[in-house]
């Protein structure tokens, strides 16, 4: 029961996080301010596919979880490095 | 689900059109890629939506509790992003190219081989 | 323009990367993951390295030219795929053994598996061809 | 002897991973390339021997029974088109052999020759819808590097719109694919044909006949989609253009015919007439453009498309008669494009350019080689009694039968036209008295062993041969292309030999 | 019959080389096939005179109904012993008249192809067997006239008679198939016996319209004559074989062969006269103006098909007899006269007939040649010509209703033939000895031995008219005019009003011939008519063409990709949106309460964030909304049970978006390069084309046919293929084949983006 | 019991994640911004998956939560350092308010390199540190 | 000795048949004390030093970073801005990679400091703080250096 509300409460809060973060992610002003963003929103998806996991009672979309935090640090690197080298 | 996804996937198909007829190559590959998933999405709603409910088989049972989401979509969609991302690799580094050897990335100035 | 904190980080990540593609090709069959994710998250791990240390030192670490796994994933999963023929059967039909192994009971082996390891050589050798060769502009 | 069926997309995917395995070895990859090919071309009578034996030919992978695994099927049609692959790519790999640089020779170019036709016999073979997208993809994907190998900025340019429009193509295609599924719940062709028989709600179907319509019509380069084609079919080296003119725009047409025998036969009334209507567009525009032109095969691609009229002329007419004609047409067009693209390679070579401005004096240099340009420019103009001729005079026959006489009317006007092309052709490169040339030309002009002019010449040689032939000795093949409509337009066959007798 | 027919394409094959082994005499031994040919054919002479017929069929695509099928009657045979009796004197001819030249190989074989497709034409039984000598005579000729290939001047000739009657030839094509239809069989001889159906037969009128329009190209009736007199570019045996003994006959053959099928109907008589008689004087008239000896003879050739065409036009027994006998008359002494010409030339280097007089003291045979063939044509008695001329007239004469306008017209006509005659074959021999670029000799043997042939053949035929008459003549008539008769051909009649005409037409030909020069003089004042004419409009047109050519291309083929991608949306539009508007609103839309919130908001994430994809002005900013676009599809999947799905997804739009930014760093900029307008005309189409995809989802998600097929994989997924994952089984069993394509696909794109970036030929070749 | 521990670990996760989010919306410059998401969303996310861990009580499940945990603790600093250091050095502005910047000054435009400098740091507006102080 | 541990823990799970999370903890547990008190059998081992280090600098850690995220979060939510950032230079006691890496991420992870680079010369780690109270850079340096590179490297050396 308290896992069923708060699932619900979680999700809710998941989904306004998910929309502020593209705000950061659509007004910049600065590249790594959306790179900020767009790993914020991968994080964000990690927490939400967990959540979803839970009230669904189906364990695999962990995996996706997993997947999903291994390669969204990878893009951020990747953008990162991008950032820094037009910098020169 | 499927009459938002439907307006989503339309929407999806005229951002990805609009980007494509600009004139800059960059939005036109940006344009390509929302386009795929535009058609990815579109098949997984054509084929009906299930929530939640994986195509796998529970260990100690023999085939998966019903309702379970189509699995033969999702091996479509599977297989159709395999390939656009292989397409997708090749037309960036295509329009790499293009911009290195024409020099710019205003496609109103790539008509040479046309006329 | 190397990073000491990520390189040193990229050292553990690596094998731990690299572990979790193969565990993720092994037992796609059962549950979410299979040759193509594998392979992607191995070529991912291999970009990662290139980033932290330079694409000279990836290609280095992998002695094998991308190219080359991109042929040889390709034929492997030719040949998955042909087996059955020389039987007598249509192409790509699934032939399976269930040795007995020790501690881990009977193993179900396949030629479906064998094709999906094909499907990893080749997307690995895809992914870090792309990447590597993009890096090196 | 079920493997046939599997062979044409399996040799050519052998030979491209060997070829990828010795990236190194150029010696190797050029063997490769031509026993790869004539390996398919063997295999490919063999399966066409086969079916015209023992009749359609089906074969399931892996085992799965129709429709839920993956169909292979060879009618006719599919076998005759995979000859022709077989055919197109032999030609196309002994003239490369001499006509290749050896960077790109370096690069690839042979694997990817041998996916290009992967795909393209995949596509002819696989009785799945979604499985064609696979095969379409393959191949255009091979398509793209191949044209773009080399990066020369005509090539990028031509090749941008040639991808871009292509992906259109492509998106379209599975969205398609995705909803006829959604709707049928079924993949497999012979599945479809039969589940769409009888369905109620045809208008949906008809939208998405629509839809494929498009799709391969972009693949196809029928009026007015066809902008990718004449950007650029004459960027790559001429080698790729002539497996391009052969066969790349035949798979759309193959498709096309495919989809509309099979599947889309519920509303014949709207989308055959519109097919029609399309046809006799794409021969008028596709014939004006090349007579704009004044480079070889520049001209030689817009006739491309003006062709594809034809093809799909026969499918707009729906009958017998004109379907056999446009598989006869399809036939005599491979052989005929492709040649002509290796003439323009060799005129190329010998005076250093494309342009008719530039050519000139080959009738007098070579008459050799003047009668092996003749042969297939006149049978494309469809003189007789080269294999134009009887592809023509099938089409038109079946449309003065059918009533169309308006669609007959610009066939026999655009024929007139292209004879109008090639004369021009032939006047500027053959007949005219050679130009001087700038020192810049001449510099482009590399001196060639003997050899490699033999390997230049044969399949040349070869391919206007098979024209005359088709022409002096049109029965066989014309009761082939009979046989292969009588197959089209009865799908019972078809779907009884994939789905068995079934309910 | 067969052998004999295709010996020449044999031949043809092995002239080049037979003439680079016999450079002398090539033309002699070459000459041997069509003088055999002709013997061969003589021996037909007497079972076609007893009324019988010769005929072979071999299969050829029967499926088409296509036989390669010969049938010798009377008009062929009369056709296939000029085309063998000529073209033996003209090979011979071409071997002294182009001697020395380096392409004279190739010469002979392009007649030979052209001798053997003529022989095949006036053969063939079958229609389209007759259609493809048809073309292949156009063929050979654009060769011909072509030879001298490297004068502007003989391409654009060759072109323009290869354009006017091949357009021709489409005609025919259509018209002989849809005869076959009419008739139910595409065999001559077949048809001929049903003449009645095809003329009630609802297409007759096309049919004929179809097939006179390929008749009257190949024999240059008016206004497709035009072509003719440029052809005279070509060396001049061709000029004498194809232009005026032969090949411009095969239109008059083919009306004259289907006469029996479609004549005798008032549209025919109209059309066909008519045309005939149009051409008879333009033809005549325009040869006056001329000057230059071959033109001349070509308009005056011109004027004969027109006179053999409005006889045939005509269609009484009188008619066709004079039309038969006047052809051969014609044959012989045009083809004379144009050997004749052809050797003046060669002697002098001149052939303008102001500056050719006296030359027969230098050219004594040639002069003997010229003027008999001159007094044939004039229809001087006792020639040949005298005998076709007085059926001419008496035929006229007798026609009911027009006999008045159309005697004098062909009186006129032959009075200018009789003007013609005195230019071009007494002119040069007479008079004043001129000054020529070259100082003349009598021509060798093989220059004057076919117009000396020819010539003494009118006089012999005009003195033993019989000896043709009935052998020859007579069956040839019958197979023209479907019915049996007999033919007196005898060289006096006696005193009638014929003989009074020849008499006015030879004083008025005296005199128009004496005062050509003010009568050329007041014909250029009429330039006008050159203006008008249809070279005019055959120059108009292609101009016309290539206009119209370069606007649709320009219009079409702009170059910009943008208007492609408009053009293929709003076709894809086109055709499927109004379909999709015929069947009314989409069913029943799905419940929105349905809905859970956090669908809503993910959907609010993938629209908001393709939104930022479209309006960002940063390069990366779009490329990391596109990255929150694959995210938001790949929730999507998570939350409709698709784990692999969204793997996949994640997994490829990351590395998707590490791509981008590889790339993107080497790029520009954006910039924001549309118009307003422009952009909004893209907001629109593109918003339209979302929404006909939108309708169809919401049509296509409420319908199923029948269940869908993935039942099965459920069912079998683990007992036969031993895997939970079902998607995983599906990839890599089920439908393995698919994945095996997309790997290939996968490596292909390896291979690209390798060698696009390693090999840069353009770099390497400026280094 | 464990239903409620994990319920109390999903409402504070998914609370910091929400925290997250807003911090990178509402805090004035870059910096400040990746202060806010680095930690906040990481250790949201970890609760979470410990509260999945716990829900589920499947030592796979578990293993694999722990897993994604340690993973996101050692790359999430990573990741900030790798974001801070390009934007510092494409001289991504700070916040008007910052009192001191003893960076600055210490790349090498070329090499990347970054010069160490201890003794004498610097502020922002070129004064050293103990005079501003 | 971990692989002991490990073992041990496999051996219970796979005897009681049961691998549920709680389960395997337990087998852990029991198994860590079996070896614990067996230290006398198997002779002194550094696994329990560093394992009893490593939990309570664990919760050190947590403590900080619950404690610094609630800073944080106070200052998000309230509308006015508390925070006083500055880029501060500390130089570096840790030698090792591992152990430069290790403290950088570790004061990155805790609230209020985020680490920005590292000298080339391994001397100086340039971090961003986000709260120096009354500017007092100095302590800000002080409490980083001996709060959080001591136990780095208590850990690690
Ligand atoms: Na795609
Ligand atoms: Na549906």
């Amino acid at each position: 029961m308290m896992v069923t509300i708060a699932v619900i409460i979680a999700l809710a809060m998941l989904s306004v996080a998910l929309l502020l973060a593209l705000v950061r992610l659509a007004r910049g002003p600065s590249l790594p301010d959306r790179v900020v963003a767009l790993d914020l929103m991968g994080t964000l998806a990690v927490g939400m596919i967990t959540v979803y996991a839970m009230t669904t009672q189906q364990p695999v979309f962990l995996d996706v979880a997993i997947v999903l935090a291994l390669i969204s640090f990878l893009g951020t690197v990747a953008f990162a490095r991008y950032v820094e080298k037009r910098g020169s | 689900m499927e009459t938002v996804l439907a307006f989503v996937i339309g929407a999806l198909y005229a951002a990805g059109l609009y980007m494509m007829l600009r004139r800059s190559i960059v939005k036109l590959i940006i344009g390509l890629a929302i386009l795929g998933h535009a058609a990815n999405l579109l098949i997984f709603t054509a084929s009906g939506l299930t929530r939640a409910r994986s195509p796998i088989i529970p260990e100690a049972l023999s085939r998966p509790l019903a309702p379970f989401a189509d699995p033969l979509p999702q091996a479509l969609i599977l297989t159709a992003i395999v390939i656009g991302f292989g397409v997708q690799a090749f037309a960036l580094v295509l329009i790499h190219r293009a911009v290195q050897t024409g020099g710019t990335d205003d496609l109103d100035k790539m008509k040479a081989t046309d006329t | 323009m190397t990073s000491l904190i990520l390189s040193t980080t990229t050292r553990f990540l690596l094998p731990l990367l690299l572990m979790f593609s193969i565990f993720l090709l092994l037992r796609g069959h059962n549950e979410p993951g299979g040759g193509f994710v594998g392979g992607l998250l191995a070529a991912a791990a291999f970009a990662l390295h290139a980033i932290a240390y330079s694409v000279g030192a990836t290609r280095r670490l992998l002695i094998i030219d991308p190219r080359a796994l991109i042929g040889a994933g390709l034929l492997i999963a030719v040949a998955s795929g042909a087996a059955p023929l020389a039987a007598g059967l249509p192409f790509m039909t699934g032939q399976w053994w269930s040795p007995e192994v020790p501690a881990l009971g009977k193993l179900q082996i396949g030629t479906p598996l064998l094709f999906d390891t094909g499907v990893y050589l080749v997307v690995l050798g895809v992914t870090l061809t792309i990447i590597l060769s993009l890096a090196e502009e | 002897m079920k493997i046939l069926l599997i062979l044409p997309p399996l040799i050519p995917l052998t030979a491209a991973a060997l070829s990828l395995l010795s990236w190194r070895w150029r010696s190797i990859q050029r063997v490769l390339a031509v026993a790869g090919t004539a390996g398919l071309l063997g295999t490919a009578l063999a399966l066409l021997d086969q079916v015209w034996r023992k009749g359609i030919q089906a074969t399931q992978v892996g085992g799965w029974p129709a429709p839920f695994g993956i169909t292979l099927v060879a009618d006719l049609f599919s076998a005759i088109m995979v000859v022709l692959a077989g055919l197109t790519g032999l030609a196309v790999a002994v003239y490369s052999l001499a006509s290749m640089d050896a960077r790109r020779e370096e690069h690839g170019y042979y694997p990817l020759m041998h996916t290009l036709l992967m795909g393209v016999c995949g596509a002819f073979l696989t009785g799945d819808l979604f499985n064609l997208y696979v095969w379409f993809e393959v191949m255009l994907m091979a398509s793209f590097v191949l044209l773009a190998l080399g990066g020369e900025r005509a090539q990028m340019e031509g090749a941008i719109k040639y991808v871009t429009l292509n992906l259109i193509s492509s998106a379209l295609f599975l969205a398609a694919v995705g909803m006829l599924y959604g709707a049928a719940g079924t993949l497999n062709m012979a599945d479809l044909a039969r589940k769409l028989s009888h369905v109620a709600e045809s208008g949906l179907v008809t939208t998405l006949a629509l839809l494929f319509l498009v799709a391969f019509g972009i693949k196809a380069a029928v009026f007015p989609l066809f902008f990718w084609l004449p950007a650029s079919y004459h960027t790559p080296p001429v080698a790729v253009s002539a497996i391009f003119a052969g066969l790349l725009t035949k798979v759309g047409v193959y498709a096309l015919i495919r989809v509309f025998t099979l599947l889309f036969v519920q509303d014949v009334g709207f989308t055959h007439t519109l097919i029609l209507v399309v046809a006799g567009l794409t021969m008028v525009t596709g014939v004006l453009g090349a007579i704009v032109q004044n480079e070889f095969r520049r001209i030689l691609s817009f006739h491309i498309i003006s062709q594809i009229g034809y093809m799909i002329m026969g499918l707009g007419l729906f009958t017998l008669p004109a379907v056999a004609g446009s598989v006869f047409y399809i036939v005599h067009h491979i052989i005929v494009k492709t040649n002509l693209f290796l003439v323009s390679g060799v005129a190329r070579r010998l005076r250093g350019s494309y342009e008719l401005k530039r050519l000139g004096g080959l009738y007098q240099a070579c008459p050799g080689l003047s009668i092996l340009f003749l042969i297939p420019a006149l049978s494309l103009a469809g003189m007789p009694p080269l294999s134009g001729f009887f592809a023509k005079l099938s089409l038109v026959r079946a449309g003065l039968e059918g009533e169309q006489y308006a669609i007959v009317a610009a066939a026999l006007g655009v024929s007139l036209l292209t004879l109008l092309s090639m004369t021009k052709i032939w006047a500027e490169a053959f007949w005219k008295e050679e130009t001087k040339r700038e020192p810049k030309q001449e510099a482009a002009i590399e001196p060639e062993p003997r050899a490699s002019w033999s390997l230049l010449l044969w399949p040349i040689a070869t391919l206007a041969a098979l024209t005359v032939a088709m022409g002096v000795a049109a029965e066989p093949v014309f009761t082939l292309a009979t046989r292969a409509a009588e197959q089209l337009m009865n799908p019972a066959d078809y779907i009884r030999a994939v789905l068995g007798e079934g309910p | 019959m067969l052998p004999a027919v295709l010996s020449g394409f044999a031949a043809a094959l092995v002239a080049s080389w037979l003439h680079r082994l016999e450079r002398e005499t090539a033309g002699w031994i070459i000459a041997l096939l069509p003088a055999g040919l002709f013997l061969y054919f003589s021996g037909f002479i007497e079972i076609i005179a007893a009324g019988d017929t010769v005929a072979v069929s071999y299969a050829w695509v029967p499926t088409m109904g296509i036989n390669l099928s010969f049938y010798a009657d009377g008009l062929s045979l009369l056709f296939v012993l000029l085309i063998s009796g000529i073209g033996t004197l003209v090979l011979i001819y071409s071997g002294g008249y182009l001697k020395g030249h380096p392409q004279l190989g190739r010469f002979y074989s392009f007649i030979l192809i052209f001798m053997a497709s003529m022989l095949g034409l006036v053969l063939a039984d079958n229609a389209i067997t007759l259609f493809v000598f048809w073309e292949l005579t156009s063929l050979s000729s654009y060769l011909l006239i072509g030879f001298d290939h490297k004068r502007e001047g003989a391409r654009f000739a060759a072109l323009q008679a290869l354009l006017v009657t091949a357009l021709g030839g489409l005609a025919l094509l259509a018209g002989l198939l849809l005869l076959g239809q009419a008739g139910g069989s595409l065999e001559l001889s077949v048809l001929l016996s049903r003449g009645e159906l095809v003329r009630a037969h609802p297409l007759y009128t096309p049919i004929l319209f179809l097939i006179l329009a390929g008749a009257f190209t190949k024999s240059a009736q008016f206004p497709f004559h035009f072509w003719l007199p440029n052809a005279m570019e070509a060396p001049t045996p061709v000029s004498a074989y194809l232009h005026s003994a032969t090949m411009v006959k095969a239109g008059v053959y083919l009306l004259a062969r289907l006469h029996p099928i479609l004549g005798g109907t008032d549209i025919w008589m109209y059309v066909v006269t008519g045309v005939g008689a149009a051409t008879m004087l333009v033809g005549a008239c325009l040869a006056l103006r001329q000057t230059d000896l071959k033109r001349i003879l070509a308009y005056s050739t011109v004027s004969a098909l027109g006179i053999l065409t409005l006889f045939l036009g005509l269609g009484t027994p009188a008619a066709i007899k004079a039309a038969v006998v006047f052809l051969l008359g014609h044959a012989l002494y045009k083809g004379a006269l144009f050997l004749v010409a052809g050797a003046v030339d060669h002697e002098t280097g001149a052939r303008d007939v102001d500056r050719l007089g006296g030359l027969r003291q230098a050219m004594p045979i040639t002069a003997a040649a010229g003027g008999l063939a001159a007094l044939s044509m004039a229809g001087l008695p006792p020639l040949f010509g005298f005998i076709g001329k007085e059926m001419l007239y008496e035929a006229a004469y007798g026609s009911l209703g027009a006999a008045l306008p159309l005697t004098s017209a062909v009186v006129l006509a032959s009075m200018i033939f009789v003007a013609v005659a005195g230019m071009t074959g007494f002119g040069p021999f007479t008079g004043k000895k001129t000054s020529t670029p070259k100082h003349p000799h009598e021509a060798v043997m093989s220059l004057w031995l076919g117009p000396m042939l020819l010539g003494l053949s009118g006089l012999l035929l005009g003195l033993l008219p019989a000896s043709v008459g009935n052998s020859l003549l007579s069956p040839a008539i019958e197979a023209v005019s479907g019915q049996a008769g007999d033919l007196e051909l005898t060289l006096w009649h006696g005193l009638n009003p014929t003989i009074a005409l020849s008499a006015v037409t030879l004083a008025g030909g005296a005199g128009i011939y004496a005062g050509r020069e003010a009568l050329r003089r007041a014909a250029s004042r009429l330039q006008m008519t050159s203006w008008w004419g249809p070279a005019r409009w055959y120059s108009l047109l292609l101009d016309g063409l290539n206009v119209l050519a370069r606007g649709q291309t320009r219009l079409l083929q702009s170059g910009y990709l943008r208007y492609y991608l408009l053009i293929i949306i709003a076709t894809a539009l086109g055709l499927a949106g109004p379909k999709l508007a015929s069947l009314g609103g989409p069913p029943g839309l799905v419940s929105w309460q349905e809905v859970r919130f956090y669908e809503w908001s993910l959907a609010a994430l993938i629209l908001l964030a393709a939104l930022v994809a479209i309006r960002s002005r940063s390069r990366l900013g779009a490329v990391a909304a596109l990255g929150v676009v694959g995210y938001g599809v790949a929730l999507v999947y998570v939350l409709f049970g698709a784990p692999d799905l969204a793997m996949t997804q994640f997994m490829v739009e990351t590395l998707t978006v590490i791509l981008f930014v590889l790339v993107f760093y080497h790029l520009p900029r954006f910039a924001r390069l549309s118009s307003g307008l422009v952009r909004a005309r893209d907001a629109l189409v593109a918003v339209t084309a979302g929404a006909l995809i939108t309708t169809i989802i919401l049509f296509s998600s409420n319908v199923q046919f029948h269940p869908k097929i993935s039942g099965y994989f459920a069912e079998h997924s683990l007992p036969l293929a031993h895997g939970r994952n079902i998607v995983n089984v599906i990839l890599v069993d089920f439908r393995g084949l698919d994945t095996l394509g997309e790997i290939t696909v996968l490596a292909v794109a390896a291979v690209g983006v390798y060698a696009l970036l390693k090999l840069r030929l353009r770099e390497e070749k400026s280094k | 019991m464990s239903d409620i521990i994990s319920g109390v670990l999903l409402l504070a996760g998914a609370t910091f994640m929400l925290l997250a989010a807003v911090g990178v919306v509402r805090m004035p410059d870059l910096f400040t911004r990746m202060q806010t998401t680095t930690k906040s969303a990481t250790l949201g996310a970890g609760s979470m998956l410990l509260a999945a861990a716990l829900y589920f009580g499947d030592l796979g499940v578990t293993t694999r939560a722990l897993a994604v945990i340690s993973f996101l603790f050692l790359t999430a600093p990573v990741a900030a350092h790798m974001i801070g250091r390009a934007a510092y050095f494409v001289g991504v502005p700070l916040w008007k308010e910052t009192i001191v910047d003893e960076l600055r000054g210490h790349y090498d435009r070329r090499t990347h390199d970054l010069i160490s400098n201890p003794t004498m740091p610097i502020t922002r507006d070129g004064n050293t540190t103990e005079s501003s102080n | 000795m971990f692989l002991w541990n490990i073992l041990l823990t496999l051996i219970w799970a796979g005897l009681s048949g049961n691998f549920t999370f709680s389960n395997v903890a337990v087998g852990f547990g029991l198994g860590y004390v079996v070896l614990w008190m067996m230290q006398r059998v198997l002779g002194r081992s550094r696994y329990f030093a560093k394992v009893h280090q490593v939990i309570r600098f664990a919760l050190f850690f947590l403590w900080e970073l619950i404690l610094a995220n609630l800073r944080v979060a106070h200052d998000v939510v309230t509308p006015t801005h508390h925070s006083r950032p500055g880029v501060i230079a500390i130089s570096l006691d840790a030698k090792t990679d591992v152990e430069i890496s290790m403290l950088a991420n570790l004061i990155t992870l805790t609230p209020g400091t985020l680490s920005l680079d590292v000298s080339a010369d391994r001397r100086v780690l340039y971090i961003h703080a986000m709260y120096i109270d009354n500017d007092d850079i100095d302590a800000v340096r002080r409490k980083i250096k001996s709060g959080m590179e001591r136990r780095v490297l208590e850990l690690l050396r």
